[in-house]
């Protein structure tokens, strides 16, 4: 092949996306695991109702709640909550989806059939109308969040997974691995899986941000995790009728959950140039 | 989702029964004030529908919902209304009553001047026919409960009979009904769900799309999830009334996007939280326009004495009580739209004894007491709450500190609020925050925690106590109204003392209206329900 | 002697990398004389087919045009407007591309994409070049062109796309005609066909031909001069039987000797193939010197470190290493 | 064309009763059921033994296969049964819902076309460029929004600071009243819509046909109008179908935020009534338009694509 | 005469293809009978265009598609569309080497993995042993041992074609296949690829199936060519015979294609073929060859000529298999 033909693609700023949006990840995770440390007060008990609904102030950088608890704090440790359900429900998401994409295209068939079916029904189905279903029926809570973010929205990855493996399917080294005598799984771990992550990771990334949007829109629907503890989308949701009078409450989750989400797709999108071959950053 | 103030406290009877005794302490605000003005005829009043994001039906008798009453109050009418102005139920459909010796036979004579959209005159046939509908015992009609109180009805219900054997109709405009119980009918069919509906416009079908009644509005249109719209309807009964053209009912269930709403002038009336009741008190426009009553509900921690050690001690429910800091709670986080509550029953009650203050906040006492049970340490405990925000999760979630500093850890649960009475019935909560009616019969409000009730009936908490029930029965022989108050007195202090709830307290309703709006009636069976016929708007009305 | 149709000289085109730029070719200059086929072999990466586009002015980021000059018919073309280039393109210089399958656009039917050339260089409106477009398919031989006009790429066979690809390259009788790799993506007796009628079609308009390709005995077929480029240099460039015949440069030597050609084994038998030993450079590791030192057999100190000038050979030619001459 | 379309109607039926099953198992798990849809929070207001015999009438004691075979065959006729909570026919309650659910996703959708695929189209066309870095900005910030606080904000600003626009409702179903609601459905799928059209039209400008029409002498202008445009449609529809499809069930929280009158808000209030032949209804009626858009979504390409038609 | 290594019998492999409400389900008879067989120590070279079904006969040879009708024996082990092969068995017996050599490793491995792995899933699990093979079968192919921790992309084409290599014969099978091995490398690293398979192929008594559209390099390594076209044998015999003395028009096309200055006068130009391969999904009638033979007579549409001996080892399919010459 020429030269020509192999250019690189040029792409809009690859390389700080990654950056910028690791950074944001990077911020939210380190709260996240860090607010004993870097929280002022308690999350849950240090409420004081003398202190309600103060502004932000030095003392309570974030204003105070409803409850006058410290909302800075109250975010610090909502990251917990936010990543684990985007983090862990895309960990389900995964697993479903590279399990039924990898088997789906590496065996066809009616396998395969049955597959796609129920990937097409997943995606007729909005997740977030499922998601709500689920919810209606587990109940509120971490858990039920979870599991429902967690089963909802495997089809992207399954579909990605899929079409990864027909597209390796026919390349050599699966077909040798085959000729050796490898076993239809041991190919599929060793040979496909390790190969087809890149994308599988975007996706997962990607969905992440999309989990923890959809906790806030669960929230707001009134399915989420509510307190004791916080998650953002609960106390967003929470603040809602105090958007006129205490904007504040509304204001820091609100961009909690814009930055972390925003950073996780900046990420991916990092990710996808990083990831993908043919990406200059890679190459040579 | 139901983020309101004001969630619906209970059936439409018991709601509006409270209502008897407490109307005295219902605080009229400037609604009334510019009652003496005359009203101007013409204009559109935009009301809001906040407790759902849709109707559930324009039927009348198909409906139990406060929300749909809110529409109901403009389309149909029933035999009795509750007159705001007295704060007593009055003849609505009728002009005269009757009552035969024994208490029994009810001889109403009906309005002649009752006219349905449709032009037809309202006669006796209708009611009869209204009340037979309601017992259609394959439909299940909320309203058949009170309906039952007509001999005859409940053959009707089982189908062994056609008609009510206990509604005559003597001629066009005179009922004769007779009753099963001696108690005044009005309390049964003065609600939404006994209105009167015209046979012919049932019989059509489509009843809920197209309600045809005898309110002082005609149906236009309705937008499901959104509005009804109503026109003025000229051959209401009520001379010169109504005032205003058209009547629109929004839905508007997102207290945020009311509040929005209401502030940038796209609604005349809207329901306020706690949030907004605060932020439109310190405002100097939109203060002018508050309307508050107070209700008489018990908010409460209903305390399962049969779920987990601790909460057999008397004094570790006493601890609770002294643990929380109740008037702190009200003050900040309920913003004043709440009375403090003493014990079980409320002040109206004959039976609440003035003399008895409320558990002081007082977390030394409740650490010795919780010392004194045994528990030096404190214990945990799950807690059932709901979201509502007046009664519920935030409420929870201010008392949890509260309790933890005397080392009482409790573990919110959270549920929808359709399966808070399931639950309470099933017992599958340790501690469950809600709020009960507890009015106007103190007998039966106290009955609750009489030891033979069962938890399926209201004994949600599993009180057994012998000397409160000892007291109880005695309430109950005792045929002198004054001293079965005073024996029900010592019954609701003993309740104070054994505290199986957490006593928090009586909500106060709040509705914001625009400046140009009159004749508001500070309604204390529910404060959205307004009869629209006597509403007027002033020419500032920006409404079309 | 008569201006040639195009020379090129001293050509060089730089690849922009992460932070480092690096010459893809360098010094590379050649003349073609009207009607005549000249042929550009190399392999892969050598910078042929960069070469051929920046003849056309095709050159996109990240490559760029760093030095040298192109000239058609007596005129500098490398820097003039993008509106004068676009002019030439087409009309005076056409080129047709290795793949035929993608150089089509797959959602316009082939007899609209030949017409355009008639609107775009001739002012014909459509129904008219719709009409020229059906000749210019009858010309390259496609069967039932009248029918074909019609047709989606995806419906023509491999061979049948690269002769619609002709069609619209010869469709305004260019002086020159740059074809990348025409028959690569084809199999051998349609890529006999596909080159027979590119030479007779060339010959009957009197267009000239640059040829690139990898397979040295294709060019040396078809063209009556050929250059071998290695790493981004032209090594030896002689008369196209003379290369094959008496190839001078090491690498051209090898390239002729590492392939089994049909019969030789009868007449000689089985003979071990002559390796070329080690791989092609990649761009970023080109050595020192003459670029092919590392493999060449011959290699010697001057080799390594002193880049080898272009020396004339006997018979109209020239070619680039210290052993020679 | 007619094929496409007869084999994509017959892919729709047998989702349509998986999403049946599926449903219908899901909810008949699902705690409270039918009582709660009949009372008003959770308190009984009609006697047990009516309750009973309701049931028994409305066929909820028999076995569960037995009542999904009725089902099926119930909606396969068009009928979806009656709401618990209103006695009506569901297929009237989604009647008075489908209009204004329509309403608000085609202007989303029509919003998320014209303002995203306009930014992605002049993103891809300068790449690198200030209005480049601007849309891939904007694109990913609307990625990473919270629906209902990005309407809460709209509302805030157009509609209580600015005082343009109505906050909130229906009104009278005209435009004023859908602008504010459009762009915060709107919002997420033109930013996914700006970044895949960049990414398309970036991915046709780099086609070798596109260089062959370089080859042919052709001004960028021609290029784009002659070949890149239809191409990068191609592959822009398909994220247009799936979003524009999605966007129904995607509008539950706009809906309730804006009390807009439509489908995903009576799923939500019906979900929370226990109301579950409405509930059923509602999601039948979302994955209806999902498959019914992508069924033009494909007939779309067979018009724009020859390639489809012999595949 | 030894016994065959490998033997297929009347093999066929058809797809299904299409849909049932899209214009029906046709069969695609990709191999439609094919008998061959390969002796130990034998080089068969297999010669054939894109769209013949040489791939699909490999991919069945392996045991990686089931037969439709016919037999394939390896060593004794028969496999047929009702008794699917023993993959572990077949794999000591039978290994492939890959046209791709970009595609056919692993990126994930290194080269150490990608050898070792096969040997202990095929039960020596001795460390030393494991990796005294690697390193031995490393050194056969010419890469040195410390290069066994590197990835795929750590290399050029034509070393991971070694790895390619290594990888096949790790097993020490009998027979390989070899599908374009050299086609995707640069021209300059083919020599060195062909040359070690033959090395390889007489130091380890090797027998191949050489695919390769280049008939050069087929006529270098084979021992015996069959011809293919759509999915059938139409010429076989030993090497010199099928490139000295071609019968079926089909061989003649091939070869007269073949772009060579010095080969040029060797076979007419009215030996050429027209036009490009008939889709397997829909065979011309009579022979499949008749719409582009320039022999074509009216038998051809009629019937499918018979498998014909020419001379004893020489078969042709072909009505004028004696005329030709």
């Amino acid at each position: 092949m020429s030269l020509a033909l192999k250019l690189p693609r040029l792409r809009l700023k690859g390389g700080s996306s990654l950056w910028v949006g690791g950074g944001l990840v990077a911020i939210a995770i380190s709260s996240a695991i860090l607010a004993p440390w870097i929280a002022l007060t308690d999350p849950v008990l240090d409420a004081n109702l003398m202190n309600a609904e103060l502004p932000p102030s030095w003392e309570f950088p974030f204003g105070t709640d409803a409850q006058g608890r410290d909302i800075y704090s109250r975010i610090v440790w909502g990251a917990r909550v936010s990543l684990s359900v985007g983090i862990i429900s895309q960990i389900c998401n995964s697993l479903i989806g590279v399990t039924l994409g990898l088997t789906a295209g590496y065996w066809g068939g009616w396998w395969d059939d049955v597959v796609s079916g129920l990937t097409n029904l997943m995606l007729a189905i909005p997740s977030l109308v499922f998601a709500l279903a689920i919810m209606a029926i587990l109940g509120p809570g971490l858990v039920s969040l979870v599991i429902a973010l967690g089963l909802t929205s495997w089809s992207y990855s399954c579909r990605i997974a899929r079409a990864q493996v027909l597209s390796l399917k026919s390349q050599g080294y699966i077909q040798a691995a085959r000729i050796l005598g490898y076993g239809d799984l041991r190919i599929m771990f060793t040979q496909v899986l390790p190969n087809i992550l890149g994308p599988l990771i975007v996706i997962a990334t990607l969905g992440m941000g999309g989990a923890i949007l959809a906790e806030a829109a669960l929230s707001f629907l009134g399915l989420g995790i509510r307190p004791p503890f916080p998650s953002w989308g609960s106390m967003l949701s929470e603040a809602r009728d105090q958007i006129t009078t205490a904007p504040w409450l509304s204001v820091f989750p609100g961009l909690a959950i814009f930055f972390t989400v925003l950073g996780l797709n900046l990420l991916g999108d990092g990710l996808r140039d990083y990831l993908d071959p043919q990406s200059t950053t890679r190459r040579g | 989702m139901h983020s309101n103030e004001n969630v619906h406290e209970g059936d439409g009877l018991m709601r509006k029964l409270a209502w008897l005794a407490i109307a005295a302490i219902a605080v009229i605000g400037a609604g009334t004030a510019n009652a003496q003005q005359t009203p101007r005829k013409g204009g559109t009043l935009r009301m809001t529908a906040p407790y759902a994001a849709s109707f559930g039906s324009l039927d009348p008798h198909v409906t139990p919902r406060a929300q749909d009453d809110i529409v109901g109050k403009a389309l149909q009418r029933s035999l009795y209304n509750w007159d705001t102005a007295a704060n007593k139920l009055s003849l609505e459909l009728a002009k005269s009553v009757s009552v035969s010796a024994d208490g029994l036979t009810y001889t109403y004579k009906l309005r002649d001047d009752a006219f349905f959209h449709n032009g037809r005159k309202m006669t006796a046939d209708d009611v009869i026919f209204s009340f037979t509908r309601i017992m259609d015992g394959s439909k299940g009609y909320p309203g058949a409960r009170y309906v039952r109180l007509i001999k005859g009805a409940v053959d009707v219900e089982k189908g062994t009979a056609k008609e009510i054997s206990g509604l005559k109709k003597v001629d066009d405009y005179t009922l004769e009904m007779t009753i099963t119980d001696r108690v005044d009918p009005g309390y049964y069919f003065f609600g939404g769900s006994t209105a009167i509906l015209p046979k012919e416009e049932v019989a059509k079908g489509n009843y809920a799309s197209n309600p045809v009644g005898l309110g002082p509005f005609k149906f236009k249109e309705h937008i499901p999830g959104s509005r009804v719209v109503m026109d003025r309807f000229d051959k209401f009964y009520k001379t010169g009334q109504p005032y205003l053209d058209k009547l629109e009912v929004l839905i508007m269930a997102e207290a945020a996007a009311r509040d929005v709403a209401f502030r940038n002038k796209e609604i005349d009336t809207s329901i306020l939280g706690p949030a907004q009741y605060v932020a439109y008190r310190a405002d100097p426009q939109l203060s002018k326009g508050i309307l508050e009553v107070a209700e008489m509900f018990t908010r409460s921690m209903h305390i399962n004495l049969n779920s987990i050690k601790p909460f057999q001690d008397k004094r570790v429910r006493q601890a609770i009580n002294y643990a929380i800091d109740s008037n702190l709670i009200i003050s900040r986080l309920v913003k004043d739209k709440a009375y403090r509550a003493t014990s079980w029953l409320p002040p109206s009650s004959a039976a609440f004894d003035k003399t008895m203050k409320p558990y002081p906040y007082d977390p030394e006492k409740a650490k010795k007491l919780l010392a004194e049970a045994g528990f030096p340490n404190g214990f945990e405990f799950e807690w059932t709450t709901s979201q509502n925000e007046s009664w519920g999760l935030p409420i929870v979630e201010a008392v949890i500190p509260m309790l933890a500093r005397v080392g009482i850890k409790a573990k919110p649960k959270l549920v929808e609020v359709t399966v808070l009475t399931e639950i309470l019935m099933k017992g599958d909560h340790q501690a469950l925050i809600g709020s009960s009616l507890t009015g106007p019969d103190s007998l039966a409000t106290l009955r609750c925690y009489y030891s033979k009730t069962p938890r399926t009936a209201c004994n949600y908490t599993g009180f057994n106590n012998a000397e409160f029930d000892k007291l109880l029965d005695a309430a109950a022989q005792e045929g002198d109204m004054a001293k079965r108050d005073e024996i029900l007195k010592k019954a609701n202090n003993l309740l104070y003392d054994e505290a199986p709830v957490w006593f928090f307290n009586y909500n106060k309703a709040v509705l914001a209206f625009q400046p140009w709006v009159h004749g508001l009636q500070p309604n204390p069976t529910e404060i959205t329900h307004q009869y629209p016929e006597n509403i007027w708007v002033d020419a500032t009305s920006p409404a079309k | 002697m008569t201006t040639p149709l195009l020379k090129v000289e001293n050509l060089r085109i730089a690849l922009a990398g992460d932070g480092v730029t690096y010459d893809a070719v360098e010094n590379v200059s050649f003349e073609i004389g009207r009607g005549e086929a000249f042929g550009l072999v190399g392999e892969s990466g050598c910078g042929k087919s960069i070469t051929a586009l920046s003849v056309m002015g095709l050159l996109r980021r990240p490559l760029s045009l760093a030095g040298g000059r192109v000239i058609l018919d007596g005129k500098e073309i490398q820097n003039v407007s993008a509106a004068e280039m676009r002019r030439l393109r087409g009309k005076r210089i056409a080129m047709i591309f290795q793949e035929p399958m993608t150089a089509l656009n797959p959602l316009s039917p082939v007899g609209r994409q030949i017409a355009e050339m008639f609107v775009l260089h001739q002012g014909a409106n459509w129904n008219e070049a719709m009409d020229r477009a059906e000749d210019a398919l009858r010309q390259v031989r496609v069967p039932s062109p009248e029918r074909r006009i019609k047709d989606y790429p995806h419906q023509l066979s491999g061979g049948m796309r690269q002769r619609v690809m002709i069609a619209i390259a010869l469709a305004c009788g260019p002086d020159l005609l740059v074809a990348d790799e025409p028959t690569t993506a084809l199999d051998v007796t349609v890529q006999a066909e596909i080159i027979d009628l590119m030479a007779e079609l060339c010959a009957a308009k009197g267009t000239a031909v640059l040829m690139i390709s990898h397979d040295l005995g294709l060019v040396a077929n078809m063209c009556q001069r050929v250059a071998v480029m290695y790493a981004g240099r032209i090594v030896e460039s002689q008369v196209a039987d003379a290369i094959f015949a008496a190839p001078t440069h090491p690498y051209t030597q090898g390239l002729i000797d590492s392939l089994p050609r049909l019969g030789e084994r009868a007449r000689r038998g089985r003979q071990k193939l002559r390796e070329i030993s080690g791989v092609v450079p990649s761009i970023a590791n080109y050595p020192a010197g003459c670029r092919f030192n590392p493999r060449c057999p011959a290699v010697t100190e001057v080799c390594r470190s002193v880049v080898p000038e272009a020396t004339p050979l006997p018979a109209e030619g020239v070619v680039r290493c210290h052993h020679h001459g | 064309m007619l094929l496409v379309l007869g084999r994509r109607l017959a892919n729709i039926i047998p989702t349509m009763l998986a999403v049946v099953a599926l449903v219908f198992l899901l909810f008949s798990v699902l705690p409270g059921s039918f009582i709660s849809g009949m009372n008003e929070d959770g308190r009984s207001t009609i006697d047990p033994a009516v309750m009973e015999r309701m049931r028994k009438e409305m066929g909820l004691d028999d076995p569960l296969i037995e009542r999904f075979a009725k089902y099926v065959a119930a909606t396969a006729t068009g009928d979806l049964g009656i709401s618990f909570r209103t006695r009506e026919p569901v297929t009237k309650m989604l009647a008075g819902r489908i209009w204004p659910s329509l309403k608000l996703v085609f202007a989303a959708m029509t919003f998320a076309i014209l303002v995203g695929v306009t930014l992605g189209f002049l993103a891809a066309l300068k790449p690198g460029s200030l209005i480049d870095t601007a849309a891939m900005v904007g694109a990913i910030s609307g990625l990473s929004l919270s629906q209902f606080w990005f309407g809460l904000m709209l509302m805030y600003l157009f509609a209580l600071k600015l005082q343009w626009l109505p906050s909130f409702g229906y009104g009278d179903g005209g435009l004023r009243n859908l602008i504010l609601p459009a762009i915060a459905l709107g919002v997420g799928p033109m930013a996914l819509l700006a970044r895949t059209t960049r990414a398309a039209v970036l991915d046709v400008l780099n086609a070798d046909f596109v260089r062959t029409a370089r080859s042919k002498g052709m001004s960028e202008r021609r290029v784009v109008e002659w070949h890149v445009l239809r191409n990068a449609l191609v592959l822009v529809i398909t994220i247009v179908g799936l979003q524009f499809g999605s966007l129904m069930g995607q509008a539950v929280v706009v809906e309730k935020l804006f009390a807009w009158p439509g489908v995903g808000s009576l799923m939500v209030d019906s979900v929370f009534q226990r109301d579950m032949p409405t509930v059923q209804g509602c999601i039948l009626m979302i994955v209806l338009f999902f498959l019914v858009i992508n069924t033009l979504v494909d007939l779309a390409y067979v018009v724009i694509d020859p390639r489809i038609r012999y595949r | 005469m030894a016994e065959s290594l490998l033997s297929l019998d009347g093999l066929a492999v058809h797809f299904k293809v299409g849909n049932a409400l899209a214009g029906g389900i046709k069969t695609l008879k990709a191999v439609d009978g094919v008998t061959l067989d390969v002796k130990p120590g034998e080089c068969l070279g297999l010669v054939g265009e894109s769209g013949c079904g040489k791939s699909t006969l490999a991919l069945a040879i392996m045991g990686l598609l089931p037969p439709t009708r016919g037999t394939i024996g390896i060593d004794g082990h028969q496999i047929s569309g009702s008794t699917p092969p023993d993959r572990m068995k077949m794999a000591r017996t039978v290994q492939m080497v890959f046209q791709d050599p970009y595609a056919s490793l692993n990126p994930r491995q290194t080269v150490r993995r990608t050898l070792a792995d096969p040997l202990r899933l095929h039960g020596i699990t001795d460390k030393a042993e494991v990796e005294t093979r690697v390193i031995d079968m490393m050194a056969k192919v010419g890469l040195r041992p410390e290069q066994a921790d590197r990835y795929p992309h750590e290399f050029s084409g034509g070393q991971r074609q070694r790895i390619g290599i290594a990888r096949a014969l790790i097993l020490k099978p009998k027979l390989v296949l070899c599908d374009e091995p050299v086609s995707a490398l640069d021209v300059s690293i083919r020599a060195q690829i062909i040359n070690l398979l033959l090395e390889l192929k007489d130091d380890m008594g090797l027998a191949y199936i050489m695919i390769s559209h280049d008939l050069g390099v087929v006529e270098h390594v084979s021992d015996r060519v069959a011809v293919m076209y759509l999915g059938r044998i139409v010429e076989q015999g030993g090497w010199q015979e099928i490139f000295e003395n071609p019968r079926h028009p089909y061989t003649r096309a091939l070869i007269a294609a073949i772009p060579d200055p010095f080969h040029r006068a060797a076979i007419s130009a009215d030996a050429k073929a027209r036009g490009e391969i008939a889709s397997a999904l829909n065979p011309p009638p009579g022979c499949h060859f008749n719409p582009r033979c320039p022999l074509r007579a009216d038998i051809c549409t009629a019937e499918y000529p018979a498998f014909g001996e020419v001379s004893p080892g020489h078969r042709a399919a072909c009505h004028f298999r004696d005329r030709v010459s």
